[in-house]
């Protein structure tokens, strides 16, 4: 892929115009408005206009400024996975686990830690599903166990482990001081330290989730914002046969 | 103000249901205490402070108790009696009680005359500090004066109580009027009140007393400053609500979420608990001049904001029936609602305020809670500033009490210093042009802002009189609020219930209710 | 619709008052021609183009006559006469003649009659230029159907017409259905129409016939793509009025700023040279069916919103009788108004409303131009974006016909791609919240809006009596509008100006006049 | 003064967190968020999170971005120039002319090149002047000529020389392109061909405009946003007194 080099838009190409709002622990005044400034210049940028300062707290001023951010970077070598599977729909999921896998699936889902936010995970997992496509416990080929909320990973695993779950979702929507972060890595290491390393789907999702940051916390996929079940659904039964086959395979070698 | 023709005889019978509702739930309540319940009471006797794991005194003296099968005639009578014994004030008659130097749980030897004696004399002293915490509020809102309505109320949520009072003091500054700080996410499952100050949490500050005061004092210097009172909130849904409730009234707090639901549907805590330790919690309030916040807002968080209106409306009429029960007065009933709907939604806004009418309507003399978007909030924080610009509007014009500022990034972050700033800087631009637009316009009568509050009012109605069929707890197990089931023995805390015995004793909650709605 | 109650015999009064001043004004218009005036009629005939130097053949057509002290007489007939010397077409018969191969300028040896003949042949040509445009519009209106009110109206202004046409197909995309290109600065006082495409402007891009037509190119492809019209305006304003409706003609644009005043008060260009060209540019409009948008918002820059509103209101009132002078329908008069209002006086938005819904009163039948706030926009972009969301709140509820976009970063700098985006977000969310807000509410009678729309009436009456008696040049001298004062011979442009001499023909005009107003 | 090392403050000390918005010239999509994720870090910033992206034109995403800044910069090394005179009111200026100069000042502004905006020149000069604060034409001991907008360089020097003017006002609004800058310039170039370089007091303004940049462009004072009249006439009364000592204390050395 040829070189594409890429700046900010403002209102001609390449302008590199960006709009910039912070707060500086200084008092309100012309050397304020210089700080801004400086401080704005030390972020590669140029032309560097305070177009507001005002004072919000003793000792500190808020700033909103416009400025011409000086890198270009090349977008031909920017790379990000996305979840690399055939979007199926209802029908043609359940069809494909009668068809292909002959037995129901199992998935169980749950928001870990102490984290009490239930509605992404249920717009996943629920019959009423999201923004009009069916939850995955509609789907009559899957078996699903919603936990909800505060639910602990140990608790989540038992619960994985009694009914034999395929698929593991797991769901966490605050994100302050990366609590997330604590709670899928921890998640992980459980399943390590019983040797369940790779023997389930793991599936991570929340307001703040891409694939490339599942995958980096060891997840087979991550799920953010918009993501409807259909997508999830097709994902796991992809994987699972994708995961048969292979298995398969290897047998047969040996 | 506008105003939408509402028939009183309906308003009545809707009350009258909620009573209804609310009494059947009394019944269960008065027949059963909780740990927590219990540590209320000492608290409210003087016991203070944790042991050498952390563990507050009050949560060990409890356990020694029921350890020795002993809570069911509750703690009061057995501290009175150790009291007794240690001839020493209340923490060192805790201390040395904790360290095992004392027995406990035993009034045999004693005489039950010189008990009850002492506990009138604990409970006086409880009773005595309600009392001056109130009249200190009072006296501070004299001197500084309490800002017009809708009262602009700004939450700050650090995780660090320093941190936070820099955040306060900058949105007092932009002109906030109430200051609410957030609970770290994991507190309202504790079963203990945290000690001391903190400066590490999880989307929010833990409650504690000596946070309490730290912000509370931050708030004073503030208030001298600005010359307007600005009042200080927490929360006290969860396991702890009477202990919370005992703190805050200790430390002079204003005002205290406080839902009889809240809890049980958004934290999973067992309903009856929740039920005895909100009780508890609300006379405490009553006495301490606490208004209590309730939480119906949150229901429109998970069920759609149009076809659940009515849940709003039962909730705000139940809780306000519940309330009264504790002794509360319409002057310190914080009921909540919300701006929820759908921006998609053609003509979003005549339901919304028809909603907010509504409710300002139903109950003139609170000081209802009005909540700003969340849910559809848009990670693009100039979208989101539009949404809340609509929801000040709103509130100015249907005359809110207590307006919860809506922030821009309420998709992305618990709000930066800067956000509540331009959050406030809408709010005021707002509530400034528009202050008098109330009193200008008239909603045409069959339009569609009447019709659709009628509808509301039908549909709460209907909703009210299963309710009183069916129970409050079972409508709960079923789901009825925000699609959430909870069962009548699911949940967390249910373990800290437990039936009083007919020796029971609990002289504060008595002298309480005995004195009943104090007005001065 | 809401709606004030207003005294029907006393708008009778009004209008008729406008019409008196604008009869008054008439006279000077029909004894004088102009410069550009007599340049738009050579366009209109066909002469394009420009020579060596980049001067545009009509310029160097009618200086040349000038010169030759034969201007007088229009140049209408030299230039038949001419035609008939050189046996070809026009532009060709203007080529030879600036580069001095063909006489012009002299009459003598001509027979009178066949240049009357020439001269209607080349009037016919004009007008069936005027109708195809008009028709051409009306098609594509019909194709693709027009968005209903109030339409949303976004600026470009890059200076680069290709940079231009990127950023009006993103503000479509976003929802706009009327795109503007905005002028470089210093445009309005250049005395001729420049050439060709241009890509450098300042803060705004050159209004040039070849720049109307890569526009209205581009905006075809994205009404097709999106499925609804959208307009393309730009502005006639300045010392070529009527030359930039030719031009504008000539490539199908559907609205043109064209303030009987605004080059007047805000350009210092000459008034009676801006009565002159604007009566002849308004003709043109007229007859190819492109609005007008008037510029009364203008004045609530420099004079102030409240105790100059009647200035406003007599200014739309003045500007609706020269139109219609000029056979302009109600359905082509944009007039201007605006939300001006300083932020700090409370209850603004409650005489914005009121403002908003007496223009709408007064003209129910034109798609009047609502502007949003400017002069007291902040440079901190969230709260301006919040004044931006109050005015569309405001359009929407009073039935505005063109909403300009107020922009967020209006205190700063000219839109870039992303403001114009944010702005429309705004529109968007608040258009449809509020869509039927008009229809729920009523304003209180003798309540603050009704008296306020009221009060403005009155001062406009007692403005337009003195304006009679003083006329409106000399009212302009005495700055009575926007607090600015222009002298009747000071500005620029006036040089231009001629009294018509017996012989004077201008055989377009007198076609347009004669054939009145079309209606199909 | 001691190092005192500052960032932007989100919600605790050093925190470094800043918000950004601004557009990308490429198709919405996981790779654009990782494109605007990668510009922002090559910003100096760290903990990029690309909250919001949207497409707003065929090839164009714009997006909303918090992040923390990661350099600190030292505030006691900041400096920034602020007109230096002491605030007299309406009263005390004409008494100082009075009693000190025994003439009146002379002073001429305009709008000058193709820059049509007059409100701000106007706030200072006009007789109404700015919030509540006298304009000079209602100093009785100033001579003010507002030529007000559209004005040549050539005719604004014409006027000056014309009236003797002892403080020449020069506003600019429009800063599209730097056309303030190249106006400005341009009439400190014509005093100088004229040899007027230091003849007269030289006062810049507009939205734009602070004391340094004025100072930059050589002028001897610029004024911003929220100047009001007496601080302008201030200015002017103190520098020409100022001068007028140094040239008599210059004569008596001769
Ligand atoms: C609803 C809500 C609540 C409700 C929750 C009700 C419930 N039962 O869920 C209530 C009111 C109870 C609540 C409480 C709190 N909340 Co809350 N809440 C929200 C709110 C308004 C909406 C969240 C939401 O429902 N989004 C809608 C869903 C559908 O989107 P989603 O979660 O992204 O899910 C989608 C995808 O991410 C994906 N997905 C999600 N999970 C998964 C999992 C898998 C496996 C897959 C495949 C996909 C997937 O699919 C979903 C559909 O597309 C947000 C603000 C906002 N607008 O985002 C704040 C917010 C999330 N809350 C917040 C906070 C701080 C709290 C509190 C902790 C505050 C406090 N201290 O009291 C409390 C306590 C909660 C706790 N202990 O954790 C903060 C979090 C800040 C942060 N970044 O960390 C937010 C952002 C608000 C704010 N700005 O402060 N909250
Ligand atoms: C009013 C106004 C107009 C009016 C002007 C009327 C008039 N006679 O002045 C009208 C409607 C005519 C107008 C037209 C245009 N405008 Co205009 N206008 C504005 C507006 C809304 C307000 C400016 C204003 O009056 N500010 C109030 C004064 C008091 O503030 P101030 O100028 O900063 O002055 C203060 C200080 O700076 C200082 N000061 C100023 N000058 C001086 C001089 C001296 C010596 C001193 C000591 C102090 C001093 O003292 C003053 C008091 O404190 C701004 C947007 C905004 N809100 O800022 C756009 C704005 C300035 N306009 C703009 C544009 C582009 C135009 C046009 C060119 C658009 C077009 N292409 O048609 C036209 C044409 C004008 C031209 N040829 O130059 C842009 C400029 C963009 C840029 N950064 O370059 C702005 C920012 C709007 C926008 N976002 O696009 N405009
Ligand atoms: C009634 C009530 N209590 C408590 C809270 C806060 O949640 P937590 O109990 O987790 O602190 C809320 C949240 O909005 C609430 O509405
Ligand atoms: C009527 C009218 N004409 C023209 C313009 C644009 O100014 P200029 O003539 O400098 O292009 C405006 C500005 O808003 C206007 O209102």
């Amino acid at each position: 892929m040829s070189e594409q080099m890429i700046r900010p838009y403002g209102d001609s190409m390449n302008d590199g115009i960006i709009q910039l709002s912070f707060t500086l622990p200084v008092e309100d005044g012309e050397r304020a408005k210089k700080a801004a400034e400086l401080y704005v210049s030390q972020l590669n940028c140029e032309n560097v206009s305070v177009v507001h300062a005002r004072k919000i707290a003793d000792r500190f001023t808020y700033f909103v400024v416009y400025a011409r951010a000086k890198p270009s970077i090349d977008y031909s070598k920017v790379q990000a996975s996305e979840v690399r599977t055939k979007q199926m729909d209802f029908y043609e999921i359940n069809e494909l686990i009668r068809a292909k896998l002959q037995r129901r699936l199992s998935v169980v889902g749950a928001t870990i830690g102490s984290d009490a936010h239930t509605v992404g995970i249920d717009a996943i997992m629920s019959m009423k599903g999201y923004s009009g496509d069916y939850g995955l416990e509609r789907y009559p080929e899957i078996n699903t166990y919603n936990m909800g909320a505060q639910v602990s990973c140990k608790a989540l695993l038992e619960k994985v482990l009694e009914v034999q779950a395929d698929a593991i979702l797991v769901s966490q929507t605050v994100t302050q001081k990366d609590m997330h972060l604590r709670n899928f890595s921890e998640f992980v290491q459980l399943l390590e330290e019983k040797g369940l390393g790779s023997r389930f789907l793991l599936l991570a999702g929340g307001p703040r989730m891409t694939n490339d940051f599942a995958l980096q916390l060891g997840y087979d996929a991550g799920f953010g914002p918009g993501t409807v079940p259909s997508q999830v659904a097709s994902f796991i039964v992809d994987k699972i046969l994708e995961r048969r086959r292979k298995a398969q395979s290897a047998e047969r070698k040996a | 103000m506008a105003h939408i023709p509402l028939d009183s005889s309906q308003i009545d019978r809707l009350k009258d249901l909620a009573k209804e509702i609310a009494d059947q739930v009394q019944d269960v309540i008065s027949r059963h205490s909780s740990v927590s319940l219990e540590r209320t009471v000492l608290r409210l006797y003087g016991v203070d402070g944790v042991n050498g794991e952390d563990i507050p005194l009050a949560n060990r003296l409890v356990d020694i108790l029921s350890e020795k099968g002993s809570l069911q005639s509750g703690v009061s009578p057995h501290f009175a009696a150790a009291m007794l014994a240690s001839g020493t004030d209340a923490q060192t008659t805790a201390e040395v009680i904790e360290q095992g130097k004392a027995a406990f749980g035993d009034l045999t030897g004693f005489d039950l005359e010189d008990i009850r004696e002492k506990e009138k004399e604990l409970a006086q002293g409880a009773l005595t500090s309600l009392d001056a915490t109130r009249r200190r509020k009072e006296e501070k809102q004299q001197r500084w004066s309490l800002p017009r309505q809708p009262w602009r109320y700004v939450i700050v949520a650090t995780g660090n109580i320093y941190e936070d009072c820099i955040q306060a003091k900058s949105a007092v500054l932009a002109g906030a009027d109430i200051i609410a700080v957030i609970r770290s996410t994991a507190q309202s499952l504790l079963d203990y009140v945290p000690y001391g100050p903190t400066t590490e949490g999880f989307a929010g500050t833990f409650a504690t007393q000596a946070n309490f005061k730290i912000m509370r004092e931050a708030l004073d210097e503030i208030s001298e400053q600005q010359g307007r009172y600005v009042r200080l909130v927490n929360y006290s849904s969860g396991l702890c609500m009477a202990e919370i409730a005992a703190c805050a009234s200790l430390e002079d707090l204003d005002v205290l979420l406080n839902d009889s639901m809240y809890g049980i549907l958004f934290r999973d805590i067992n309903m009856k608990r929740t039920f005895i330790d909100q009780y508890f919690s609300r006379l405490i309030c009553s006495r301490a001049g606490i208004m209590i916040n309730t939480g119906e807002d949150n229901y429109l968080t998970t069920s759609d904001a149009i076809e659940n209106a009515y849940t709003v409306t039962a909730s705000q009429l139940i809780n306000e029936a519940t309330a009264k029960n504790a002794l509360l007065t319409e002057d310190l009933l914080g009921l909540g609602h919300a701006f929820e709907i759908d921006p998609e939604v053609e003509n979003a806004l005549l339901y919304e305020l028809s909603h907010a009418q509504l409710a300002r309507q139903l109950f003139p003399d609170s000081p209802i809670k009005y909540m700003p978007p969340t849910k559809y909030k848009s990670t693009d924080v100039f979208y989101s500033h539009c949404m809340d610009t609509m929801f000040n509007l709103v509130s100015v014009t249907t005359g809110q009490g207590i307006h919860l500022a809506g922030i821009l990034t309420e998709a992305i972050h618990t709000p930066f210093m800067q956000d509540r700033y331009q959050s406030l800087g809408s709010i005021n631009y707002v509530f400034n042009i528009a202050r008098a637009l109330g009193n200008e316009i008239e909603f045409k009568k069959d339009g569609f802002v009447a019709k659709r509050a009628q509808q509301v009012l039908d549909e709460t109605e209907q909703f009210l009189k299963e309710l009183r069929e069916i129970s409050l707890m079972e409508a709960i197990a079923q789901g009825r609020f925000a699609n959430i089931r909870r069962a009548v023995d699911g949940g967390s805390g249910l373990d800290g219930v437990f039936v009083k015995d007919s020796g029971y004793s609990n002289p504060v909650m008595e002298q309480l209710e005995q004195d009943g709605v104090i007005d001065e």
